[in-house]
């Protein structure tokens, strides 16, 4: 009676790593009646409904697709299809799911929302601007990218300070394989003056890597996930520079409990977040009450 | 030699009890009730009537009931309301539940593990299979039975707890601080269908009450006779419980009005609670002993057992230790008594009708006495004209029983001097626990 | 084997090699000033008293237990009562650092339920209605909440607390998650629960609609006021229901006096 | 069985209030009937074991019956069993009995089409279906509004113009009609000696089915001036709304002014943030999914209950709470009932009134909608 959108279903961490402190990534594979093939395929910027009985659900948006990943992750070794969720020890579900490591069993539902519009991506310069654990769910894109044939792609990451940069040791792949541009900056510079050799780390406020960029406006789309308030400074610096609100997109996160547009929690004006976003372009949102941007 | 408790568990509230013995001699003896004062009696100056009874429940959390009646009915009594036969009824089983529920906890989780020799029930649980149980000089087969009835305590327990709870529950909306008694009666009355449900529960607690009721009359209590007045309510219309005539074993006869002027209340240097005196008289013992020996001849018939008759028989009914055994009896008494009450209730469904509002303010005032379940509690207000409480006077069983308990423990110790100290440390916590005091009623 | 013991954190800091049974939870609970109504809601009333026996180890807790000592360590600490006498201050600040997690118990601990009552009068004014003699003698101080004093992580709000929070509260510290309380009015239980509106369709004062639920609208479905034993759920609009108590014709001595200094006079813990 | 082709939607005819009484009746042998109780503005759906017991002429409930039973205010969704670590498989629907809703207001079965959006749209929920499917709805058009009714303004009523989402329409006739040809005129709804009589339209072809197989007396067809009539009384019955506000005005003044003082001093000087507005409201579907464990740690039970967004920890997350402040909850919920039309394609307001009607403080969402077009 319950389908798969609303009934848990079981899944295995075949992986753990930590990322930077309190932030893991999680490495899931489909246990039990849950395969990839009862479940549709994800797209990058969706998420899934992580959680434990008795604890509750988080939304957790995917860091790892079984497509688009490198080579190296797309399949484990018997070939079983695997995915990623990479989680920030903050509230209660993500606090219980911390303590999780690798053969444990955890809950799932999804996947859910409205991903990138990577279809508008092609012939574009795809600007991906990040904050903090906001990296997370662009990962995919940044691994597909070179497919989605963009001109050009550009990825400007901010976060708290050096050791809270997440995805370390891809800089380096995305830069070389995926010719990926980065701009790094934190708020709090500490000893490291640069990361996987040779990206520096700006210290201040990503805006200051948004200003001297140079775009042509009616050529760019910008994918941007942070917290709100660097959202909306992001996409004000991005307008000023001429480009439209509606080929900002940002993805915002908000109290989704059940994914369906049924709890009503999550909703933005007349929007679902979980159904209708967590991606919506600039213009979505705009002047809609109880949001900063 | 010093010995000293400074927190007694298992008992409600807090106090410790300290004692010197010089060349084998006792020579100083206090039960020190530390129990921070709330000051009820000053709280409730100004507040509204109606507000009494929600505002003293809060003095103590196992005989909230028991409050609320004295005040409900101390209340009523000043401002010339007379409730009708359905909450007179409605309320009688409400403190007859409160009373059983009282009874049962002290009985199962406060005094048991004395006989035990455990600290608590959890502790009986987790050993329940261990050799503890049978005492010295047991024999085999008593030892099995014993261990078989220790067995499934918890169960039982809990069984008859439900039974209870539920009726003090479905009468007062919840088993802890009741909300549909009201000055007036009450704002609502269960309907047919939980009445069945309560009988039912009673019925199927019945076999468990008497296994619990059989353990406790199977203990053996240490020897000790009171010099105390055995003090109660008594009422030529059966077991008196909310008002009557204040009545002893030595020939004592009052009424609520006279109270004030045949008991005194003093404060003690040593404790936050106050000590209560006959005047004149001295010290009192209140509570189920003094109920079951001055009220014998109201007893249903499951309390009248033989194995409850240590209590009723004149010297050992002067042994505070058998207050348990009374306790015990009156579990069972208050059973029948219950189930009674919510069959003559099932059966007058159709009388009741809405509440028809608190009765209005009106300037007096009012004495009650009720037994709750620990003995004797006093209530008296005066109120004026626009309803607020001018003056509050509160008197609560243990209270009442203070002075006894540390006459009573003053002479166990010393009939026991030779004893080690943990001995006499565990004895004294043995004697206090079996008055089942409530040292936040006390202080208030 | 327990589904959720593999997730059960033991700090080695806090065990105590002599435990008998390390599996349990170590629950000290502890009473300041108020009936013990809270202790008594937790060992004997609730319904899931044998699981609670059961499940938790119960290493300092006076009321059911003569043994145990109140240093603990304990993971979780239950705290009743308001403090009134300054030796209560200490004793919480060594509970707090002698506990995981401590859970404020009941309105006295959480917004100073009847015994705040006594911060509303002058200094000295309610203790000489009761005592004589010793009135000099005593050390009772304005009421204050354990808030005041430690960090609470917690609230079981309730006069006595409700099972629903109070499971809830156990429960997590058995999973080893954060609890989730209840924060929304009474209003919502009692319209939940199909109950008729005293306050509109009788014109009783009702306190529901600014007080915290969890009792499940109780006093409405018997046809009573909600007094606000549960004390005000956070940003009570209590200028609003004023209004309203003065709209249905009630003195604003009886507003002032009666409706909201019953329960809670001090406020929230940890708010 | 008849073929669906063989139904004709606009089947009418006018029986008599005794016939309808057997028709129920006969109904509740295979449905469990639920109606009015009471009457009056406080009646409540219950259910019932006789046409008799139901009070027609109520004019408003506090719990809208759609939400009460096809949405429940408490609901175990799912649970776990921890010792064999799975989600019960054998965790079904609970058998639902069939349900004859008797006596839906237009606004109620109006209200029940929005739900139908919210629950059976692009995912469906489960419990939603199996009671909507089970459920035989019999709506009746008001004879008398409130107040407090703006059902006009969003086209809900006081006479139902939805076509599909119901079973049965029915109309009471007043005064005397076809029989006699006597036009007792005016609005005396009960007249002496006059015959109760409904005008019966059957909307489903479930309705039919039923109808012909267990109504004793089929009643007439109604006449041309029978519905000349009922317009008329439409027509009156329209006259008599008090509220008024132009909903296409609203639809583009609200949101362009959301920090509008009107708001603010509403918040703060009436609204208790109590929900009851949410609780009484036959659209509201927000509702909250919790995890209870007990103590045994054998079972979680995912409960599911009402929620609202006046709750002030019902857009709270982790860091921050994006409806802080009571205006900005009390802002979620005019909003979306008078302007989010483009969630659901449809107002999520039927003009019922009850949210006004339930406010301990009659904080009124028209009145607030009115003073920010000023």
């Amino acid at each position: 009676m319950i389908n798969g959108s609303l009934a848990p279903v079981k899944a295995v961490i075949t992986d753990v790593r930590q990322e930077s402190p309190g932030v893991k990534t999680f490495t899931i594979e489909p246990a039990g009646t849950f395969t990839m093939e009862t479940h549709p395929m994800a797209k990058p910027g969706q998420f899934n409904m992580l959680g434990y009985p008795g604890v509750g659900e988080a939304p957790i948006s995917f860091s790892v697709l079984p497509s688009g990943e490198g080579k190296k992750n797309k399949k484990d070794k018997k070939g079983k299809k695997i995915f990623g969720h990479t989680v920030r020890t903050a509230g209660r579900v993500t606090g219980f799911l911390s303590q999780f490591g690798r053969g444990d069993e955890l809950f799932l539902r999804g996947p859910f929302g409205r991903g990138w519009p990577l279809e508008e991506v092609m012939g574009k310069h795809l600007l991906l601007i990040t904050g903090g654990l906001g990296l997370a769910p662009l990962r995919p894109v940044i691994e597909m990218a070179r497919s989605l044939a963009p001109i050009e792609v550009t990825l400007l990451h901010g976060a708290r300070g050096p050791e809270d940069i997440i995805f370390k040791t891809e800089f380096a792949r995305w830069q070389r394989v995926g010719a990926v541009k980065i701009g790094l900056t934190v708020d709090n510079p500490g000893q490291e003056q640069e990361i996987a050799g040779d990206i520096k780390i700006h210290s201040g406020l990503i805006t200051e890597l948004i200003r001297p960029l140079r775009i042509e406006p009616a050529q760019t789309i910008a994918f941007i996930c942070g917290p709100e308030i660097m959202m909306r400074f992001s996409a004000r610096e991005l307008m000023l520079k001429g480009m439209s609100g509606s080929a900002i997109h940002v993805s915002v996160e908000r109290r989704m409990k059940c994914g369906t547009g049924h709890c009503g929690h999550c909703q933005i004006g007349p929007w679902f977040t979980c159904k209708d976003g967590p991606v919506f372009a600039y213009d979505q949102l705009k002047g809609l009450p109880d949001v900063i941007l | 030699m010093r010995i000293k408790t400074e927190y007694l568990g298992r008992v409600e509230g807090e106090a410790g009890v300290r004692f010197e013995i010089k060349n084998g001699r006792l020579a100083e003896l206090k039960i020190n009730i530390w129990e921070p004062p709330r000051f009820f009696e000053g709280m409730l100056v100004g507040r509204r009537y109606d507000e009494a009874p929600d505002i003293v429940a809060r003095i103590c959390g196992i005989c909230p009931v028991s409050h609320m009646l004295t005040s409900i009915r101390a209340i009523e009594k000043a401002i010339w309301f007379e409730p009708g036969p359905e909450t007179i009824a409605a309320r009688k089983i409400m403190a007859y539940s409160q009373i059983a529920s009282s009874h049962l906890v002290h009985l199962v989780m406060l005094a048991l593990p004395d006989y035990e020799g455990k600290s608590s029930l959890m502790e009986m649980m987790s050993a329940r299979d261990g050799a503890e149980c049978g005492k010295n000089g047991e024999t085999e087969k008593a030892k099995k039975t014993k261990k078989a009835k220790v067995k499934d305590l918890l169960k039982k327990f809990i069984n008859v707890k439900e039974a209870f709870n539920g009726i003090t529950q479905t009468f007062g909306g919840r088993a802890l601080h009741p909300v549909s008694m009201v000055v007036g009666g009450f704002t609502s009355f269960p309907g047919e269908k939980e009445i069945d449900r309560l009988l039912s529960g009673l019925a199927s607690a019945e076999d468990d009450l008497e296994d619990i009721a059989g353990l406790i009359s199977e203990l053996k209590p240490p020897r000790l006779e009171t010099a105390s007045e055995l003090v109660c309510l008594s009422d030529d219309g059966g077991y008196a419980i909310n008002g009557g005539r204040i009545v002893s074993d030595m020939g004592l006869d009052g009424t609520e009005e006279e109270y004030e002027e045949l008991f005194e209340e003093k404060e003690a240097s040593y404790s936050n609670a106050k000590k209560t005196r006959l005047r004149e008289r001295g010290q009192i013992m209140t509570g189920a002993l003094a109920r079951v020996s001055l009220q014998s001849r109201w007893l249903g018939e499951k309390a009248r057992k033989p194995a409850f008759s240590i209590s009723l028989s004149s010297s050992s009914g002067k042994n505070p230790f058998n207050n348990i055994m009374a306790q015990a009896a009156e579990l069972l008494h208050f059973w029948q008594e219950c189930k009674k009450l919510l069959e003559a209730s099932g059966a007058e469904k159709q009388k009741k009708q809405k509440f028809p509002g608190r009765p209005p303010a009106r300037e007096g005032e009012g004495r009650a006495l009720t037994e709750a379940p620990r003995g004797l509690l006093y209530h008296s207000y005066a109120i004026d004209r626009t309803g607020a409480i001018r003056k509050a006077n509160i008197v609560t069983p243990t209270a009442h029983n203070y002075l006894a308990m540390e006459q009573d423990l003053r002479r166990l110790i010393e009939d026991n001097i030779d004893l080690p100290k943990e001995r006499l440390k565990s004895l004294a916590g043995m004697l206090i626990r079996a008055y089942d005091p409530c040292f936040s009623c006390s202080v208030h | 084997m327990s589904f959720y013991k593999k997730f059960r954190l033991h700090k080695k800091d806090v065990h105590s090699p002599k435990e008998k049974n390390p599996e349990k939870k170590r629950v000290g609970f502890f009473k300041f000033s108020c009936c013990t109504g809270c202790g008594f809601e937790l060992a004997y009333f609730q319904r899931s008293l044998k699981e609670t026996l059961e499940s938790f180890d119960f290493t300092f807790f006076r009321l059911a237990s003569s043994a145990g000592s109140p240093e603990g360590p304990f993971d979780l600490a239950l705290v009743e009562g308001a403090v009134t006498e300054p030796f209560q201050i200490v004793e919480i600040k060594k509970i707090r650092a002698a506990s995981k997690v401590l859970y404020a118990v009941g309105s006295c601990a959480i917004v100073g339920g009847i015994p705040a009552i006594k911060a509303l009068a002058p200094e000295m004014e309610v203790e000489r209605a009761a005592y004589r003699e010793r009135l000099y003698e005593m050390s009772s101080t304005r009421p204050h909440v354990i808030g005041d004093y430690v960090k609470v992580d917690g609230c079981i709000r309730g006069c006595p607390p409700g099972e629903r929070d109070l499971e809830e509260a156990l429960a997590s510290v058995l999973i080893g998650k954060e609890p989730e309380f209840i924060e929304y009015s009474v209003c919502m239980e009692c319209k939940m629960a199909g109950n008729a509106c005293v306050l509109l369709e009788d014109g009783l004062p009702c306190m529901g609609p600014v007080t915290n639920a969890g009792c499940g609208a109780l006093c409405p479905a018997h046809h009573r006021a909600c007094y606000s034993c549960f004390g005000l759920m956070g940003q009570a609009n209590v200028p609003a229901l004023k209004g309203k108590f003065r709209k249905l014709g009630f003195t604003e001595e009886d507003i002032e006096k009666r409706f909201f200094t019953l329960f809670g006079a001090l406020g929230e813990t940890g708010q | 069985m008849t073929g669906a082709s063989a139904f004709q939607k606009d089947y009418k005819t006018i029986i008599p209030v005794e016939a309808l009484a057997r028709f129920v009746e006969r109904l509740g042998e295979q449905y469990t009937l639920t109606g009015p109780v009471g009457g009056g503005l406080t009646a409540r759906f219950e259910d019932v074991s006789s046409f008799s017991q139901m009070d027609l002429d109520y004019q408003s409930t506090m719990l809208p019956p759609g939400k009460k039973y096809l949405f429940e205010p408490v609901q175990e969704v799912l649970s776990f069993d921890i010792s064999e670590g799975r989600f019960l498989e054998d965790h079904k629907d609970p058998q639902m009995r069939k349900r004859a809703l008797i006596g839906l207001h237009p606004c109620d079965v109006n209200a029940i089409l929005y739900l139908d959006k919210v629950f059976l749209g692009q995912y469906t929920d489960p419990f939603y279906r199996i009671r909507r499917e089970n459920i035989f709805t019999i709506a009746l058009n008001c004879k008398s509004v409130t107040d407090l009714c703006f059902c006009h303004l969003v086209g809900a009523g006081p006479y139902l113009k939805a076509r599909s989402g119901y079973d049965i329409l029915l109309t009471e006739l007043r005064g005397l009609l076809t029989d006699s040809g006597v036009d007792s005129g005016g609005s005396g709804a009960d007249m002496d000696g006059g015959e109760k009589k409904f005008l019966l339209e059957l909307a489903s072809e479930k309705a039919r089915d039923l109808f012909h197989a267990l109504s004793p007396d089929k009643g007439k067809p109604p006449e041309e001036k029978d519905l000349a009539k009922i317009k008329e009384m439409e027509a009156a019955l329209l006259k008599t709304f008090k509220k008024n506000l132009d909903m296409e005005a609203v639809q583009n003044a609200l949101l362009a002014r959301p920090d509008h003082h009107a708001l603010k001093e509403t918040a703060d000087s009436r609204c208790l943030s109590c929900s009851n507005c949410v609780m009484v409201c036959p659209t509201c579907f927000c509702h909250d999914v919790r995890d209870e464990t007990d103590l045994a740690l054998s079972r979680v039970k995912k409960i599911r209950r009402w929620d609202a967004c006046q709750d002030i920890s019902f857009a709270r997350v982790h860091g921050g709470n994006f409806r802080a402040q009571r205006y900005a909850r009390l802002r979620q919920f005019v909003f979306h009932k008078l302007d989010y039309d483009t969630q659901f394609g449809m107002k999520a307001t039927v003009g019922c009134g009850r949210c006004i009607r339930w406010c301990p403080t009659g904080i009124d969402l028209t009145e607030i909608a009115k003073a920010m077009m000023e």
